[in-house]
């Protein structure tokens, strides 16, 4: 929360003085430039920003007043309405102003805790079930319990540990793909796929396969990724180093192909210029 | 296909189970793995020794609402978190109020939700643990507009480490406290 | 966040992490799991040890083209299959001749797979083949319609446990060739 909570309240007992929720209400306002904004109850004048603050901490006129009765100190089931009703009455007009969506709902709030008000100065009736008189503030305390009790279960959940946010799911990879429904491939099936190609083309004397040549078509694939984009790409730069000798010779036998095959282009502007290579299509873009 | 013989024999072919499978599993689930007509009690036997196995690791086997899954302990996510790009968000007070809600009070409409919170709720919040499939619609109240009853999931329970909802922090007792507010004098 | 301070610590950190990954991690990744400054050779030795810890069980450590991730072993696959009633889907004939001539042929065009196959390729084939991520298009040939040249991807040496096309089934003698394929059902 965004809200720096500044002031002390003292606890109270017994009696409620209207002072008390006042001062409690204060100890909610931010701090502006450092300084809490003391002065605000009185002309109602609350800056932009720090009413944006107000409406975004509370979520819902029960938490507006459970706020103020908390901070008081002061008994859920002994609710003084009057200095309540008025302190939160300047909050809403506040939030009003400002947001009137949002004040609805304050404003609904505002109305009961004016209608219970006023029922407190009336002689109540007495109940018929217990024969006892019913508070006017029964319902409006059921309500806040009731909130209070899911807030702080809310709170509880969430400081539970969570999967994903605090943990993970263990799944390792299966090394046989049934799990994940996709048809599974083994090299078995690869290479009776291709010796099948083979045998019915007749054509092993064409495509004799090696180790060696494999590799060489591997770094094929890789230069001609590396060239993507058509750009010219410095001769030196498409060789793995770290690779170590074996890599390179691939390398280079991989680019000879390509050339021979009109791939790729290699271009030296004079002799012991650098050298570099680009793919021949997207010279053929150009052209 | 190795054989087994020895109890560490069936712990090494639970242990690949469960740690390749993407779901929680139950007892019944595991039993399907050999030939032998365990009953439950060796079954959890087995893997109860076997969580004790991974006691030290930085990965635990958990039980929950829809069986057995290893998952990483919490102390240790502040390393693995490196790996992430982003952190997984919180949800908003909003949303942790309305799921408290559904958690405790299931099943309830919306519009037992808004006369907790005393606010409206808006369909985001809804949506959002809908799609974290830790809620669902699980059926109608019969009144004006047939309001869907929201519950929450097996899913919800998974993901907060619970066999089941018993397992809940409890609530504070409000009955109690209502009790004293009636018996106080006006 | 336990401190660590052990090889056996830092074992467990990179095990939790490479059993909740989803991904292989290769070793830069690891390396942002620790504080520590670690040169490519501790991490691996560590690696290599967290191998060996592993040697007798279900699963395994795995060390890919594209890093490291744990995977079960083949042998338990008979047990885990018990756990899945469907029979996994198969590619048809077409599209495996297609994925092992890009495979054993790459770069290739299209034109070229229809002129070892014989028959037309349908888009599908390739569709098929791109959307599992197995192949991809690295660039045209110099040609009238300039066509595509496809050549398979670093998942597709993952997903078949390979680290690079050299440890594809090598084919040298024709003899044996034509054994393997009589051999091998239709």
């Amino acid at each position: 929360m965004s809200t720096e909570i500044s002031g002390v309240v003292e606890p109270q007992t017994g009696e409620m003085p209207p002072e008390a929720l006042v001062a409690a209400s204060l100890a909610h306002f931010p701090k502006i430039y450092g300084e809490p904004m003391l002065e605000m109850p009185r002309d109602l004048y609350i800056p932009p920003d720090a009413l944006e603050i107000i409406l975004e901490s509370f979520e819902g006129p029960l938490d507006l007043l459970l706020y103020l009765i908390r901070k008081a100190n002061i008994s859920v089931l002994d609710i003084p309405m009057a200095p309540l009703t008025r302190q939160y009455l300047v909050y809403v007009e506040a939030m009003r102003k400002r947001n009137l969506e949002l004040a609805a709902e304050y404003l609904l709030m505002a109305a009961m805790l004016i209608e219970i008000k006023s029922r407190m100065l009336l002689p109540r009736q007495p109940k018929q079930e217990t024969g006892e008189p019913e508070d006017p503030r029964a319902e409006l305390v059921r309500r806040l319990l009731e909130y209070e009790q899911m807030k702080a279960a809310a709170a509880k959940l969430d400081a539970m540990p969570q999967a994903e946010r605090d943990y993970e799911w263990v799944t390792v990879w299966i090394a046989d793909k049934v799990a994940q429904r996709q048809p599974t491939v083994s090299l078995h099936d690869l290479q009776t796929a291709w010796l099948g190609l083979m045998k019915q083309a007749h054509m092993m004397q064409h495509h004799k396969i090696k180790r060696e040549e494999l590799s060489v078509r591997e770094h094929m694939s890789l230069m001609l990724r590396r060239l993507q984009g058509g750009a010219f790409v410095s001769f030196d730069r498409l060789f793995e180093i770290e690779g170590g000798m074996p890599s390179l010779v691939v390398s280079f036998l991989a680019m000879l192909e390509l050339v021979r095959e009109s791939l790729i282009e290699i271009t030296q502007s004079e002799a012991l210029a650098p050298i570099y290579a680009k793919l021949a299509d997207a010279n053929s873009l150009h052209s | 296909m190795p054989t087994l013989y020895t109890p560490d024999d069936y712990k090494r072919v639970l242990e690949a189970a469960l740690l390749a499978a993407s779901e929680p599993l139950p007892l019944a689930e595991l039993k399907r793995l050999f030939d032998d007509d365990f009953d439950d009690d060796t079954l959890r036997s087995l893997l109860s020794d076997l969580r004790g196995d991974w006691s030290q690791r930085g990965v635990e086997l958990a039980q929950l609402a829809s069986g057995w899954r290893f998952q990483t302990r919490p102390e240790f996510q502040p390393y693995l978190d490196r790996l992430k790009n982003e952190k997984a968000p919180k949800y908003s007070r909003a949303v942790m109020e309305t799921l408290a809600i559904i958690a405790y009070r299931q099943p309830v409409t919306r519009g037992d939700i808004e006369e907790i919170r005393g606010v409206a709720v808006s369909p985001n919040i809804l949506k959002t643990l809908e799609a974290r499939d830790w809620i669902d619609a699980v059926g109608h109240r019969d009144a004006p507009g047939r309001p869907a009853l929201y519950a929450t999931t097996r899913k919800f329970l998974d993901d907060l480490g619970l066999r089941s909802l018993a397992e809940l922090p409890p609530l504070t007792d409000v009955t109690q406290v209502m009790e004293i507010a009636d018996a106080s004098p006006p």
